[in-house]
């Protein structure tokens, strides 16, 4: 049981993805689990992105003397591109149903609306 | 007393998590060449789609199919925020106008913005860029007028049918390859007109990925305008 | 000294920084920046990662946007986390 | 007719959905009729290419671009997803037909593109063969449940359409955390190349990297840990949403996760794999069964029965042989036909009476008697008596499991069965022997007419199981035989 040594970037993302799922098993505001969703999203996106990372190479646009030899992996590039736009999308719906629940309940607590519930 | 005790019971499962997470994560060592499909399309991306920009030409050209799923996915968030949060009669409800400089700074700004966020989109196939952040410029460049102004609305007759049109244009012009080169999404500017081949690396080449990325651009910029406006108008009650 | 890692250092420990207050501010407004914030310093670091596309993209989308979206959230509800007492047993009902 | 136009199946859900805010003007009653011709055409389409894969017996690879794969993607057709395609769009049919008399909330144009988009989520993670492209689809469908389980507005529809946003969102950053590792490890997405890959890639990665993909796509196929959204989302939402969730929605989600999973039957630590799934899929049947006997709400009942028939189709799906994965497929058709015809008679009680609790079905023989027929033939096939469809694929998973030395697995699908018996027989005697209040309500001609369809498509699988069974079988070698897949996909050669 030794701790695997991994990358400063992969330890950046892997931190985000792990405060962020904290917040999602800790608070209880709505708005505060999104937050720690988008954050949670972030840093998948950032760990797609150093997988594809190549030390030393520089950005896929091929001008100016750089050719294929010289660029890192464009593909979690796109793949992330995609990743985002999806990330946001999901914010968006996410807060308008909070705002229903919120108008409907008049709180964003989870606890609080179960118990509204019944 | 609680507290604590959900706050360490959660800090357990997450080290476990972590703990298992980077196990995997050391099996992918950073920085290090990997590359499989990525090379090839490093090597055949200039002849293939005519653009220089690899990642564009993956997100439109290569992977188009994913593309296309992703700015259906925007297009679902815009559809489900309007139907959510829909209501027989809706109505700006800002009550603070923005101050004297921001009105003037919006007013100035705001065909800029407009002209930058289109120069984002169009260039998408030489630089970084392309059709998701020059559509999300447009969209702030309305975002600020959102904010210097209480009554500014954007006008929704053009903008939910530009929308709904350019996503069809998206598609459509995937069904024109399928009529042309009798596969959907085929690049039929590229592949079967050769145009734009003389000048790569200008403005006029990459085959429909200008094409699509206008498209998408005003997608994304008219939907997340309409996000906008949907989470800013609340119900007025008589 | 090479100051370009030193540099990656210090903008993935503002980040991580920036994730946890995020996180634990009971003010959301500030959450909502804290949250833009981590947008900022993950979109420099796709910088250094060589990905100016995905940079970008989330300048643009994961950071202004995604903030403006969740503050224009938070005028329609409230500003504040309500502070209660926490009863046990939460994680077997969610 | 060139395959290629099997990308029809994609293209024409997303371009008439987006056509939508032209007509929106037309008002809501115009649009309905415009959703159910589409879903009309979808059929047809589907209908096609169903007929071209079973004549020819070969699958068709769509190759979107005109990109072989691995450089493009490529949707692959083969007897699974040519059958399931065309469940998802009969379905949506009478579905869309249904949406006349049970959705009035406004807006419907919103509605009708949500409707339509969540049947182009569904098709395409059936038909995909790229793992990334796979997710995108995942989050199509995923975000249009989200927002069509909050559509009605009220107060349980918007917490149930938040448990479910919290819940997926966590699975799908799971997802691509998964993706990352595998795409890491081999360096590409292509499913094929990964399958061909498989054997070389790194123990620890693929353990961690395939648990997570498991963990993401367990939301969407509701198993057990991260299935707590179901069963309020299923009694939220419309109810023709509700009918589609559990028809395709949670099946193209499970296809999903074992295409996933045989897959990577060659790698290293696969077995720890299956293991997990049996696993997950027992609780997933225990909780639910157990909740299912508590409940006073109909909608709520069926939901939770519905998750636990998920489970046994999960624990098929993971007993590791070919007989179990296509008694999961067989179970997948029948639990679609019985699911779709309870969720519509009990929504259209709950229309016509104004609710799905269970005082409102007590008299229901003498009030709506060809609904109430309708609701026993479902309910007395969901429980696995003879002669109905259920019974067979029951008795398949039964056999599969015992063969492979899970004896205690068929002992969990006897002890479902019982459980569920007492449940269905509850709401039969209340519907039949129950008090009558004197009203006849006049049923509508094209909802009894699905209802009746559906009984006869129950009972004639029950009485004929040999050609559906056939069916079943090609469907689930489809899925088990890896090696056909790999060779029916025409790779291009990059890479090793």
């Amino acid at each position: 049981m030794s701790v695997p040594h991994i990358g400063l970037y992969y330890f950046g993302a892997l931190s985000l993805v792990l405060v962020g799922i904290y917040g999602v098993l800790v608070k209880k505001n709505l708005l505060k689990i999104l937050i720690s969703l988008s954050i949670v999203e972030t840093g998948v996106n950032l760990l797609l992105i150093s997988v594809g990372y190549i030390t030393g190479r520089s950005a896929p646009i091929l001008s100016e003397g750089i050719g294929p030899k010289q660029a890192v992996d464009p593909i979690p590039q796109a793949l992330v591109l995609t990743a985002i736009v999806i990330g946001v999308a999901t914010t968006a719906m996410a807060l308008s149903v909070a705002i229903t629940l919120y108008e409907k309940y008049g709180t964003l607590n989870i606890e609080e609306i179960r118990r509204l519930r019944g | 007393m609680v507290s604590v005790l959900k706050r360490s019971l959660a800090i357990i499962t997450l080290l476990i998590i972590g703990y298992w997470l980077a196990q995997g994560l050391a099996g992918v060592p950073f920085g290090q060449d990997r590359m499989l499909v990525g090379k090839y399309y490093l090597e055949n991306v200039k002849a293939q789609t005519g653009a220089v920009n690899a990642v564009t030409a993956i997100v439109v050209n290569y992977r188009g199919f994913d593309t296309l799923g992703e700015v259906t996915v925007l297009f679902i968030a815009s559809t489900g925020v309007g139907a959510l949060l829909w209501r027989r009669k809706k109505k700006r409800t800002a009550k603070t106008e923005g101050s004297v400089v921001l009105r003037t700074g919006s007013e100035l700004l705001f065909p800029f913005i407009l002209m930058f966020g289109t120069y984002i989109f169009i260039h998408g196939h030489l630089t970084p860029g392309g059709g998701f952040p020059g559509g999300a410029t447009i969209a702030t460049a309305f975002l600020i007028l959102y904010m210097a102004f209480v009554d500014y609305e954007i006008p929704h007759r053009l903008f939910e049918p530009l929308e709904g049109l350019a996503g069809m244009g998206y598609v459509l012009v995937g069904l024109i390859g399928l009529a042309i080169g009798s596969y959907f999404l085929f690049d039929w500017i590229w592949q079967t007109w050769h145009w734009g081949a003389a000048n790569l690396g200008r403005l006029f080449s990459g085959g429909f990925i200008p094409v699509i990325y206008t498209l998408i651009g005003l997608k994304v910029g008219t939907e997340l305008s309409g996000i906008v406006d949907s989470m800013l108008t609340e119900e007025v009650r008589e | 000294m090479n100051c370009i890692p030193c540099a990656e250092y210090i903008i993935v420990a503002l980040m991580i920084g920036s994730a946890i207050l995020a996180v634990e501010w009971r003010d959301l407004l500030a959450a909502a920046v804290g949250m833009a914030a981590v947008s900022l310093f993950a979109s420099i670091l796709f910088f250094l990662l060589q990905a100016p596309d995905v940079a970008m993209t989330e300048a643009a989308i994961g950071a202004a946007l995604s903030g403006a979206v969740v503050i224009f959230a938070i005028k329609r509800t409230q500003r504040f986390e309500t502070e209660e007492e926490e009863r046990p047993g939460w994680w077997i009902r969610w | 007719m060139n395959g290629q136009y099997a990308s029809l199946l994609v293209a024409l859900p997303l371009i008439s959905a987006f056509f939508v805010p032209l007509i929106k003007g037309l008002g809501g009653r115009a649009i309905k009729y415009y959703l159910t011709l589409i879903t009309a055409l979808q059929a047809g389409v589907a209908a096609w290419v169903f007929k071209t894969v079973y004549t020819t017996g070969k699958p068709i690879i769509v190759m979107a671009g005109g990109w072989r794969p691995p450089v493009g993607i490529d949707l692959y057709i083969g007897h699974f997803a040519a059958l399931f395609v065309l469940i998802v769009a009969l379905v949506s049919f009478f579905m869309a037909i249904f949406s006349f008399d049970s959705v009035s909330t406004e807006p419907t144009d919103k509605y009708a593109m949500l409707f339509l988009l969540l049947m182009l989520g569904a098709t395409g993670m059936i038909a995909t063969g790229d793992i990334f492209n796979l997710f995108v689809f995942m989050e199509i469908t995923s975000i249009t449940a989200y927002a069509l389980t909050a559509y009605n507005k009220t107060g349980e529809a918007a917490e149930a359409a938040m448990k479910y946003i919290v819940l997926g969102g966590i699975g799908s950053s799971f997802f691509l955390i998964g993706i990352a590792l595998i795409y890491g490890s081999t360096g590409t997405l292509n499913m094929a190349q990964l399958a061909q890959l498989a054997g070389s890639i790194n123990p620890t990665v693929i353990k961690v990297g395939l648990s997570l993909l498991v963990f993401g796509l367990a939301v969407e196929a509701e198993l057990f840990p991260l299935n707590a959204w179901a069963p309020d989302a299923y009694q939220a939402a419309p109810h023709p949403v509700t009918a589609m969730f559990s028809a395709f929605v949670v099946k193209a989600g499970l296809y999903a996760l074992a295409r996933l999973v045989y897959l990577f039957s060659h790698a290293a630590g696969w077995d720890f794999i299956l293991k997990l799934l049996v696993i997950m899929a027992t609780l997933t049947v225990f909780a639910a069964e157990f909740s299912a006997l508590r409940q006073r709400d109909v909608k709520r009942m069926i939901a939770y029965s519905s998750i636990s028939q998920v489970g046994l189709i999960a624990l098929a799906l993971s007993v590791g042989s070919q007989l179990g994965v296509q008694a999961g497929v067989f179970h997948m058709i029948n639990h679609a036909v019985v699911k779709t015809l309870l969720f519509l008679t009990v929504g259209y009680v709950g229309v016509k009476v104004g609710g799905t609790g269970i005082e409102n079905f007590s008299g229901l023989g003498r009030k709506m008697p060809l609904t109430a027929f309708a609701l026993t033939v479902g309910a007395l096939a969901a429980v696995g008596i003879p002669l109905f469809n259920i019974f067979w694929s029951k008795v398949w998973i039964i056999i599969a499991s015992i063969e492979q030395g899970y004896a205690w697995e068929a002992g969990v699908v006897l002890a479902a069965s019982v459980v569920e018996a007492v449940y269905y027989l509850r709401l039969i005697h209340t519907m039949w022997f129950g008090g009558w209040d004197g009203i006849r309500i006049r049923e509508s001609l094209p909802l009894g007419t699905i209802a009746l369809f559906l009984v006869l498509l129950i009972l004639a699988i029950g009485v004929y199981p040999n050609p559906f069974w056939t069916l079943a079988k090609s469907a689930g070698t489809d899925i088990f035989n890896v090696s056909r897949y790999i060779a029916n996909v025409p790779l291009m050669g990059v890479g090793p």
